[in-house]
């Protein structure tokens, strides 16, 4: 009985902090922010070390590994406030692909040449026209689709059905949202050719909940950043002849932190090894790990920035850059509010 | 209990009514700067007719006006019940000038209160640093005097308006040797004093709603200190007790809410308005419940102003941690009903409001922490409302190592 | 313009305050928790000082005073954890029974000698079998129905018709409940003859409202008192050489209840006054007064008992008899979440 | 990642059910209490198969098993899962044992630990005071050695089951002019001692979970001592390690969580089930979230006792003070979505579950206070778990009053 990470797990979620502390630092995000770049050469960086195609198969050119290493990675790379698709190409549309046996581009993803981005917002909750399909072609719009700068889609419909489309298939305008580190856009269809890949509505919502295990492990990391943020500028900070970790009311802001935190550790490894397994709970535990890890990053992203006073407001240190990221983790794929209404049905409670 | 103002005050707001009907057309508009013709234009219309500076003397260029709580919140009511512009409001209007009106030299007065007040003299405040924030009297930045002149060395932060302002009102260590709050004073100068260097400094907003200003040997006259040197201290704290009550009004939270309605009916998911969602519409009430808590609080606070026997220490010691926390929370709910919509910023096309719920969210915490963090406001609440201990002295370094070296 | 209480309120407040400190100390309580005595001394000396007949016309014996008079007594019944009959005789019956003009009993409820309970249940929420009426005769039961040695009670229908009836023409068993300071029973009724008093669905809503607004500012009367004896025992307990009061966490702990309770007051006054002026808007006042003190209510009655430590949580200090009155004012006559949706009702907002 | 025990313990499991089978039907009744004879061969019977003081020596009257985290894990579930009597599990057998076969004498263990695990020897535990409670190491208690007798002098309080014991395990002051933690001895002594008097103390829950213990004169012979004189301090922290984990499981708070499942499907208000109502099923979904986290970090922690390289300090160390504030919110929620019903207590005919909804409410509670209050876990989470600076230490009224003499 081993409840953990293994070996090569732990030397594998190092590597991958090691190389996103030296070459993805926070003027990488600034950059980002400013317009001056965009992501392409961190996930490039990425891809290199193998996480782009981290669960495709070894014979589509990937690492063949699981959720759990996936959630891992998540962890790092959220930490970080790793800009770059690894939740839509790496995740949702590597596991959707090879699942429905559309392959074809899997070796492109791996290698990190070839971006897919996930447009499921008509499948989790649809806000205006829906996307609609005739003789494989599509029209409409879809709102808010993970990465702007992808080289195909993959457009989840209202009834379950999943097609892949090419970026130049259709017209794209990225939207600005709160986190530079993860890219959207809205996509527009007129009559747009596309490529059936998955009738199955089981499939797209198992795509969905790896993604929201992958959400909760990102702002797990996230908000380990921000804790371990928090505890070292009050250590560093003096106010009235104290470092001002000395007094009662910060420590126990910390101390809130950490218990709210560290549970979740545990939580979200459990969620990746679900899937590994294919538990019977897999998806419920991953709307859970997802609503609740969104709940206590917003705590955790209010209070930390609160410890370091007027430095946690100003642009200085950077901190509202993982604010902002656990702020987006927490909408996209579903609010806490929706995915527990979704927990409730999966139990048959409603 | 009497919510009315009474039928002395009726003629008094058909009065302000009148004003805002026939002039309403003169207001600067959302471009004008705070340097705008139109803006200073609008400004002295406003004092002329005692809608702006009422009770500072006419000597000084105001409306001379007796103080009237009661016509004070009629003006305020009916410029905000038809959204008009209720002029300029800068530090120097709502900070520097009661400052002045009560410790300045009467040059000082006739000089400063009448070019303020008509928005022709733009201040900006020099208190925080980056050292000296909850701990104000630790700041650093230090005035030497040379001959006539003080000499100004150090950095200030948190100065909003930096880059507009004529002058700075600006605490600094005067008294190097004296106990930390007795070594402050209070200086004036202007912005364009050579060695003042403005940088700004951008939130997590985006936008850069503060400065940071270094003072790199900045020669000041001699005699522009308001009060005597190393009394900083005081006069910069009576101006601190105007400025905390002014982040959280309960009537601009209670808007607010009602925008969070508006979006949740006009909001629909699965073609379902969200105001059908019963668990958004528990929290839009839960929330209602503690903005009136707010409301009714702020009216006891007014009341409490013009009928003296009332005792609400308390309930205006609460209102800045519990009204910021409240509008912060209010904020989010808007986010939350609008799911992924509620990330949208800056140009995105699917903002609602401007992107104001994501903006107000942030700058709430901002204003959490700014003005004194919620943990300073608790320890207020604590010692100065409660009566419990305050926290214990914890020797100074230098203190310390003094006794070290005497013993 | 004056918010607040009146000179005469205020005095009135004061009388009953004193007349509480000394005629009905905890050991009050704690006989009627040991099944020593019952409530009717305690309601004798009340009804002397003009409380039973507070708002019932000075025709029938009363003092004809409002709801804003009410709820300065309430704020001072709960500080003191006072049992009697004041919500259900004094407040609600004595002005549904004046309001539909069943003036009879008025006389005898203003001099004490006459309790009239409350069984609303079938309107706010019905469990079970609910009430039924023909030709003036009950049938069923009614649970939690208000003071449980009451001369008679006031019987709401699921259709708003409210019948009185004489304890003696039922079956009637006390509840025992967490609260020991306001009792209540369950009554069953087989073809019991019953008086018509009256069919106004909207005037049983109008008493609901004033018996709400009377429990906020009993539980805002409960939580004053806990916040004051948590600030008096932490300026007294010491450990590590320091009164408790003097940590950083227990003094916040306090400012946070401070803080959280201090609006509540202007907010009990307000809700007692728009009764009085008949706003539009009383009823929505009463149910957000209701709800709202329920939460802080909550919040302070955990919160002062831990700062009490071990001491809170014994009986030896007796701060538990707040904590359960606070408990009990919280789920009778609507629960947060019940009267929250009442109040999004009667915005239109459902 | 690997959640299964092994092959290797199947046959273990096997052999726990057959126990279990073939041997509940001599389980203690709901009513025999901890001194019936159905205990004693209950407990003897559990000791003798391996099921209770599993690894304690056999010559001191335990099982005499090598530590296996698993099988003891397992005997847990299967206990638990058939619902069946674990044995008596009073403070002597799950603090004293411990403490006296790390720090007691040959003789002590001799002595003591077969008739305290057999259920023969039962024990309170004497350590809080009145005015020692967080700060326990403040104790008054005192004993003076009076020839070869302690004579002891004072009161504990929060003493469990003090009218059932036969002994006490109790801290006193032994040392008075040391510094505090370094003057206080471990004693043991008989309950029927002449001085000593019992007063149960009611709680909040209307139940005398505790009592309070007065001490006049209480001679006790020099030798029922553990440890040194002065040595007190640690001895008692070794065992209150074991106490502080056990309060608030993560499988008992989903057993609650469950419970309210039931609640909620089985009460109906206004012929609705209240399952129905998003808004309880909303704060149900949130609890049961943070229940999931405990879970798995509840099989971190038991995967750390096995695999000696995983650090689960933190881990640890907030259970405490999330899964006690947990369990009480679970409790509230019960209450909650009962209404009215909510409310009884007692007697009364309309109690849920026997009314445990309100019991368990009031009763963690003061879990929360008790075994070191939330406050004294959050200082210590802080200082130990992330490194933070202790509370600036407030010199002591003697100390104070000492260096005033010497000055």
């Amino acid at each position: 009985m081993e409840f953990g990470l293994s070996q090569d797990q732990l030397m594998l979620g190092d590597s991958v902090r090691k190389f996103l502390a030296s070459e993805v630092p926070l003027d990488t995000v600034r950059q980002l922010a400013a317009g001056e770049s965009d992501d392409s050469s961190v996930w490039q960086g990425l891809a290199d070390m193998g996480l782009a195609g981290l669960i495709i198969p070894e014979a589509h050119g990937g690492a063949e590994l699981g959720m759990l290493d996936a959630v891992a990675i998540a962890e790092a790379l959220g930490y970080a406030a790793c800009p770059g698709p690894f939740l839509s190409t790496a995740i949702m549309s590597a596991y959707l692909l090879n699942a429905a046996g559309a392959t074809d581009p899997l070796t492109r993803m791996a290698s990190g040449e070839y971006r897919v981005g996930i447009a499921f917002s008509d499948v989790i909750g649809s806000r205006k026209g829906q996307v609609t399909e005739a003789d494989s072609k599509l029209t409409g719009q879809s709102l808010f689709a993970l990465d702007a700068t992808a080289d195909a889609y993959l457009i989840g419909l209202s009834d379950g059905r999943v097609f892949m489309i090419e970026a130049s298939e259709l017209t794209r305008s990225s939207l600005s949202t709160i986190d530079v580190t993860q890219s959207v856009c809205e996509l527009s269809f007129d009559q747009s050719p596309a490529c059936h890949v998955s009738s199955s509505s089981e499939l797209v919502w198992q795509t969905i909940h790896r993604g929201r295990a992958i959400q909760a492990a990102d702002t797990l990391g996230a908000a380990q950043y921000m804790l371990d943020q928090a505890v070292a500028y009050s250590l560093d900070r003096k106010q009235f002849n104290r470092v001002i970790g000395s007094f009662q009311a910060v420590k126990h802001m910390c101390a809130e932190m950490a218990s709210q935190l560290e549970p979740c550790r545990a939580f979200a490894w459990y969620a990746g090894h679900a899937f590994d397994e294919s538990t019977d709970e897999a998806a419920l535990t991953a709307c859970h790990a997802k609503a609740h890890m969104a709940e206590v990053g917003q705590f955790i992203a209010k209070t930390s920035t609160e410890v370091h006073g007027g430095m946690g407001f100003t642009d200085l240190v950077g901190l509202h850059y993982w604010f902002k990221r656990i702020g987006f983790n927490r909408q996209l794929l579903g609010s806490p509010e929706a995915v527990r209404h979704e927990a409730a049905e999966l139990e048959g409670l409603c | 209990m009497d919510l009315s103002y009474g039928s002395e005050y009726d003629a008094f707001r058909e009065e302000v009514k009148s004003f805002i009907r026939s002039h309403k057309h003169k207001q600067p508009k959302p471009g004008d700067g705070i340097k705008s013709q139109a803006m200073r234009d609008w400004q002295s219309l406003l004092i002329e007719h005692g809608y702006h500076s009422r009770t500072i003397a006419s000597e000084y260029g105001g409306y001379g006006a007796e103080p009237d709580i009661i016509k004070s919140r009629i003006i305020a009511e009916e410029f905000g019940a038809e959204r008009v512009h209720r002029g300029f409001d800068g530090q120097g209007v709502t900070m520097l000038t009661p400052v002045l009106l009560e410790m300045g030299t009467e040059e000082q007065k006739r000089a400063f209160v009448e070019p303020t007040i008509k928005a022709e003299m733009i201040w900006c405040q020099g208190y925080s640093e980056p050292g000296a924030g909850s701990d104000l009297a630790s700041l650093t930045t230090k005035a030497e005097l040379d001959g006539d002149e003080w000499v100004i060395n150090g950095q200030k932060i948190w100065t909003s308006t930096a880059h507009h302002a004529d002058w700075i009102f600006c605490l600094v260590r005067t008294e190097p040797d004296a106990p930390k709050h007795l070594g402050i004073s209070f200086l004036l100068f202007r912005m364009d004093t050579p060695g003042i260097e403005i940088r700004p400094l951008v939130d997590m907003t985006g936008d850069a709603n503060f400065n940071e200003v270094f003072f790199t040997d900045v020669r000041v006259p001699k005699h522009q200190i308001v009060g005597q040197r190393g009394q900083g201290w005081q006069v910069a704290n009576a101006i601190l007790g105007h400025e905390r009550g002014s982040l959280a009004t309960p009537d601009a939270a209670m808007n607010r809410l009602h925008g969070v309605k508006r979006l949740m009916r006009e909001e629909s998911i699965n073609g379902e308005p969200i105001m059908s969602n019963p668990v958004f519409r528990d929290r839009l009430m839960k929330l209602e419940g503690r903005v009136l808590a707010m409301q009714y609080n702020d009216m006891r606070l007014l009341s409490a102003k013009i009928n003296k026997n009332q005792d609400v220490r308390l309930a205006g010691m609460i209102v800045k941690l519990t009204g910021t926390e409240l509008r912060h929370e209010i904020e989010c709910l808007g986010i939350d009903v609008m799911g992924e919509i509620g990330l949208s910023y800056g140009d995105n096309p699917h903002l609602r409001g401007h992107g104001s719920w994501q903006y107000q969210y942030m700058f709430y915490l901002g204003l959490i922490i700014g003005g004194g963090t919620s943990q300073i406001q608790k320890n207020i609440i604590s010692e100065r409302g409660l009566g419990m201990p305050k926290e214990p002295k914890i020797p100074s370094e230098k203190s310390a190592e003094k006794s070290a070296k005497e013993a």
